[in-house]
């Protein structure tokens, strides 16, 4: 066993993290908080030179073949600086779906989002069908679309919108451009940019629907497995510039005549942060390997253990951090509450703590009766 | 032993419903159903409207205008008023100034100052903290210099919440600045409106205005504002510290939160595990329960003339610690509904899509007035002999 | 409302912790431990003698129509020092769901017990049926007794047992002698002697059937209620000593040259322990006027809530005892570890919190449905 | 980043747990299934069997009797022996005074003490805390007089751990008591059977007897015994406490212990609400889970011969908080059952019957070796910089 980032992995992480650094942080956070918009072009530009777009995609689409494992170690470091372009939700997500799906169509697609600045947003929950992937409400009758699918990261922005739907009892994933949808845009808790698209009667050719049944089932599994590694990875970002702001708080502000670090209760606190860390970076390292594979049961079992981890422990670390900071720390002023929005918003995405558990139970009497 | 309310209590709390059903704005209810609250003119009109009923002030002697009410009383009122979906009264001037000038204010304070808390005209804030007393507050800085007929005030105040709505603020200030620490700090009444106040927001992380810095440069706060005599503010903050605590543990808020979570869950249309958020109610009613109780004992000694005793000390805490747990129980419950953060129309249901800014909030409530890890000093030092 | 306890009551507490005082503690304690015998009979006759039997019973019977929260105050005393006489489990179950029962027959063995030193064990429980009290896997097929009964407190003990059974698809209160059963006796967790009652085709008369049908259930459900109330009572005696034997070891305990209880995570635990002690008191107040209750649903959601508050927080503060006690904690020798076994056992009795927890869920739906 | 062990590794575990099934007295294995440990004599034959294939003193470099393992190999051996239902190796002598010795000691005692450690032939007990030397250590008093040719010793140690079993103790005694706390300690090893030597026992709430007090009157122990130089015992203690690292978070014996609640569950025949207790473990698998990922980031880094980073700190922490959860979470699943203490006979399911006795030994193991409260003022200290 060994834990160690390859030195292309390496490269990745140190590059972003100074591309990150440069371009993001609080300010451009505070900025793009007040844009329904998409993120600023030349910034998204700049993801694509460096590689990101391609990066986890096979070579034949015009990617880079790279590991899950890089793209966490990008979305942690876009986590550490509240990072709200939507990298993960226009590019991986929809990309790694099509990439599962693995027509000839899915993959065109695919090759046009890494090259071709094509939008594409992931429509897979509804309200209704909440985490149940499987069973969304939206059906297809008689060759048209209709229904509504909640929540969809940065719907607003892209011009197509993949989607699940129903057509009779096999899960269908249909490309529908967003032009003939109504879209209501809103923020979400985190900051990022959600829509409800309503189909109202779209009408779909055999061109839209780019596969169905259990090869869809497969492909939505397993993307979303790479969305709730990175869920995962944004939150680990989150808890250690929090647990580090915080230490370095305690270390200066003073009460009482001395730093608030010198009482020993804040002092367990802080260790307490600092032991949850180490383990939320250890279940990262796990996930972000174990995500990728194949075996369902292993990646399931081990997506589930890691959401359900940080939906507990990323949370905790974020409510004490604004404890330990006191008044400043529920303030929009600091970062500190950003965080905390970003913690709960995390936690709640591809499946909450509950179901995850939930799963873990139900993959366990499987494992048992496997 | 008796646990009932009497017949007199239960008539008391029927014509308080009925009351309640009757007076309060739908647009109030309607917010307060989200677990918001409501902007200054909804909060002013609803403190009017209760004034005028001579129910503001219901802690004060019926000589200031109180309704001599038995904390009984007032216990089953503030229940109604929670229950019904009114938000509690600002405490600002009724519970806090309001009691400090009728114990410690001269009979002209007394006269100028009571009526308008007691109506709901005078709008005031509390300006205890600075930058650097927090938790530390005897070591505020503001400084209220005497000249010959006016205290010159200069400094910084901040998390005051709702200065910007107030036309008044009580202040700790120091008079003298070689005294040591707790000694030379006064209570000063100062007039929102003085020339040399500048009140700037604080956006809190439920994405509201409740808090504020304030600075004072060059501010004449007339003499006759002083409350007690000079370096007597330690004394009087230490009062209202231990002065009112029935309702101090928020159970008729929770109570009406709770009953909004089950409503939440029974109409939550879909995937939420019905049993299981049940069984999550469970335990928060159950925590609530034994606070209420725990109230309920300091309620029953205040009508019995007795002294809080060691039970009410918990209050805060265990309050505070329950409407945090409460608040995030809502937003997992709520699942994807609460990743929602301003939609203006609801995306499922209503409640969940709110929930987030309530959790946010109340992150505060074990902060303000004396952090929960100060309090626990605090009790170990006074009761536990630690 | 209204939270003090009545002269009468106060008097009878007042005695009970004096009586107990002088003839209990840890010495007693640790006798009681290595015998698997009833109690001292001099003790015993003590009991009787201060008017415990009688206490909460009609005068009818030889009692002195007392409250639930008489009994719960002597039973709170003896839980302070550990008493583990039979009083409750040979006295008070037996007697009130005799009572509850109301027939001549039954109040005529309910009078026994008061005045003639009557031995009634109560057997409600079997492992099978766990918790659930209305349906024992006991039956009576064709005049014939054939089953189980496990941890029946004190039915090594006593003359004749109170046992439930199912006669076809009532639940049925029948009186068994003892002798023509096959006993096995073990100790409980907490000390106490518990037994299992092999009932092997035991032939059963008209006679020993004291009732069947709804008006057991009742009798069982109301009597149980007692016996919940009475368990937290007892948590709260030993609660209650914990607390006071932590706060006095943290003062005196020296470590690093100062009291432990200088500390302030030390400080900050024994808050805890003493704010959750309050609101424990505050909870038994309430279950010892509301057990009683007529109306099921105000007593059954009382009793649930309390028993489920008790074994959160009782158990925590007992947890809590031993931590800050260190080593000697759990060691045989003090009593913060006996205690601790207390807790335990009375927080499984009657319901454990998960039990309560799911009654008071299902309860609050049948409210609603109301 | 790779998480599979190698096909080596997978050999390596194969022919482990094949040895295990063969060579674990049944009666071992039926004894850990209930959640309790072996007598003297049983655990004595089975470490010695491992010491008679080379298998006990694991940890130890090849040429004092180790088998050259891998950290990988340690930990798969290590979780193989748990799950085949074998008690951990007692620690004194193998993990504790074995390293002391090779690292400290002279050739003659290397050579006098490590063959019967390595071989199971001699146990050992330590001598480290006193009645006011808990926590604080450093505060010990037992005093080891030098005389011509021996140390005289008098003194009481406490907390014993197989004291009653031990043939020879290491002990920490102050040889010069005018010298600061942590100097003038120095590290003894003694022979149990030396005249002098009280062995006092300690039950515990589990209701047996693991510990013991030890008292030491004029007790000769030979000069020779003295590991290092005199007032090198402070320097030996802190040695042993950052040591070994990759068992220390007890992975291995808390995957046997949530194997056997699985089972426990899914035997339990009755009222068990098996769904619910199916979520319970899944909470406890998920922090398993973590600590055992972060435990082969120290086993890895053991094997790239890198130091243990900070990911290390927590181990203890967080292993026992979760040993404690575990055992509670068994008890209280075991409903009724866990009423019964000494039953002869099973009633129910007899891991339940037994779950309080591990529930309650278990509450030492946030006490012993450093109270989680001194870990984590130390951690503060050291690794925090507060």
């Amino acid at each position: 066993m060994e834990f160690n980032l390859s030195d292309n992995t390496t490269m990745v992480a140190d590059t972003a993290r100074r591309y990150l650094k440069d371009h993001y942080g609080f300010d451009t956070y505070m900025q793009q908080l007040n844009q329904l918009n998409h993120c600023d072009p030349s910034r998204w530009e700049l993801m694509r030179e460096l590689g990101w777009f391609g990066l986890p995609f096979p070579e034949s689409v015009g990617g880079y073949g790279g590991d899950l494992i890089d793209v966490a170690m990008i979305v942690r470091e876009a986590g550490a600086v509240l990072c709200l372009d939507p990298y993960v939700d226009l590019v991986i997500g929809p990309g790694k779906l099509l990439e599962y799906l693995g027509t000839e169509r899915a993959l065109k697609v695919l090759q046009s989002i890494v090259d071709d600045d094509e939008r594409v947003a992931c429509a897979l929950y509804d309200y209704h069908a909440g985490y149940n992937i499987l069973k969304p409400s939206l059906s297809i009758n008689g060759s048209k679309l209709s229904g509504r699918k909640n929540f969809v990261p940065d719907g607003g922005c892209a011009n197509r919108v993949l989607t699940t739907a129903m057509l009779g009892d096999e899960l269908t994933l249909v490309l529908v451009p967003l032009e003939g949808c109504e879209v209501t845009r809103y923020r979400g808790l985190d900051g990022s940019r959600l829509a409800d698209v309503l189909f109202d009667d779209v009408v779909i050719d055999e061109e839209m629907i780019l596969s169905r049944g259990v090869k869809v089932e497969r492909a939505v599994s397993k993307a979303v497995a790479w969305l709730q590694a990175l869920d995962c990875a944004r939150m680990y970002g989150a808890a250690s510039a929090l647990y580090q702001r915080t230490l370095d708080y305690a270390k200066t502000r003073k009460q009482f005549g001395a730093p608030i670090g010198s009482f020993q209760v804040i002092q367990h606190y802080l260790v307490d942060m600092f032991t949850d860390l180490q383990q939320l970076e250890s279940m990262l390292f796990m996930v972000s390997v174990k995500a990728d594979l194949d075996d369902t049961l292993e990646r399931e079992h081990a997506c589930s253990a890691t959401k359900a981890y940080y939906a507990d422990k990323g949370v905790k670390i974020a409510q004490q951090a604004i404890q330990i900071h006191g008044g400043i720390g529920v303030t929009e002023e600091l970062d500190i509450g950003h965080y905390f929005r970003l913690m709960t918003y995390c936690s709640l995405t591809h499946g909450h703590g509950d179901y995850h558990l939930d799963r873990i139970a139900a993959l366990g009497e499987e494992c048992d009766r496997g | 032993m008796n646990l009932q309310f009497t017949q007199e209590e239960q008539e008391f709390q029927k014509t308080i419903r009925a009351w309640m059903r009757e007076n309060i704005p739908e647009e109030i209810s309607r917010i307060s159903a989200l677990g918001e609250m409501p902007e200054k003119s909804q909060q002013q009109q609803w403190e009017k409207r209760l004034g005028k009923q001579g129910w503001l002030a219901v802690t004060w002697p019926e000589q200031y205008g109180g309704p001599g009410w038995t904390a009984t009383q007032r216990y089953l009122f503030d229940l109604e008023r929670a229950m019904a979906g009114a938000p509690p009264v600002s405490p600002f001037g009724v519970a806090m100034v309001g009691p400090v000038i009728y114990t410690f204010g001269s009979a002209e304070q007394k006269e100028r100052w009571l009526p308008g808390i007691a109506s709901g005209e005078t709008l005031w804030c509390q300006g205890y903290s600075e930058p650097n007393a927090g938790s530390d507050l005897a070591s505020l800085k503001t400084r209220a210099e005497r000249k010959r007929d006016h205290y010159l005030v200069n400094g910084q105040k901040i998390w005051t919440t709702q200065a910007h709505w107030a036309d008044m603020m009580f202040c700790l200030v120091r008079t003298d600045p070689d005294a040591k620490k707790q000694q030379g700090i006064s209570f000063l009444l100062i007039d929102m409106n003085t020339p040399g106040i500048e009140v700037r927001p604080i956006y809190t992380i439920d994405g509201h205005h409740h808090l504020n810095e304030v600075y004072f440069t060059d501010v004449k706060v007339p003499l006759d504002n002083l409350v007690g005599k000079e370096g007597m503010g330690w004394t009087i903050a230490k009062f209202l510290l231990t002065h009112e605590r029935t309702t101090i543990a928020g159970v008729a808020d929770s109570h009406y939160a709770l009953a909004r979570m089950k409503m939440a869950i029974d109409e939550a249309p879909y995937y939420i595990d019905k049993q299981q958020a049940r069984r999550r109610v469970a335990e928060l009613e159950v925590e609530l329960m034994a606070l209420e109780y725990t109230n309920f004992r300091t309620v029953a000694a205040t009508d019995e003339g007795r002294p809080f005793g060691p039970e009410s000390s918990g209050l805060k805490i265990k309050g505070t610690e329950l409407q945090q747990k409460m608040s995030q129980a809502m937003v997992e419950m709520g699942g994807l509904m609460s990743l929602v953060w301003d939609s203006s129309s609801a995306v499922g249901n209503e409640s969940f899509n709110h929930s987030p800014r309530r959790y946010n909030f109340l992150r505060a409530c074990t902060i303000y007035g004396g952090s929960n890890e100060i309090q626990k000093n605090v009790l170990a030092k006074m009761l536990l002999g630690l």
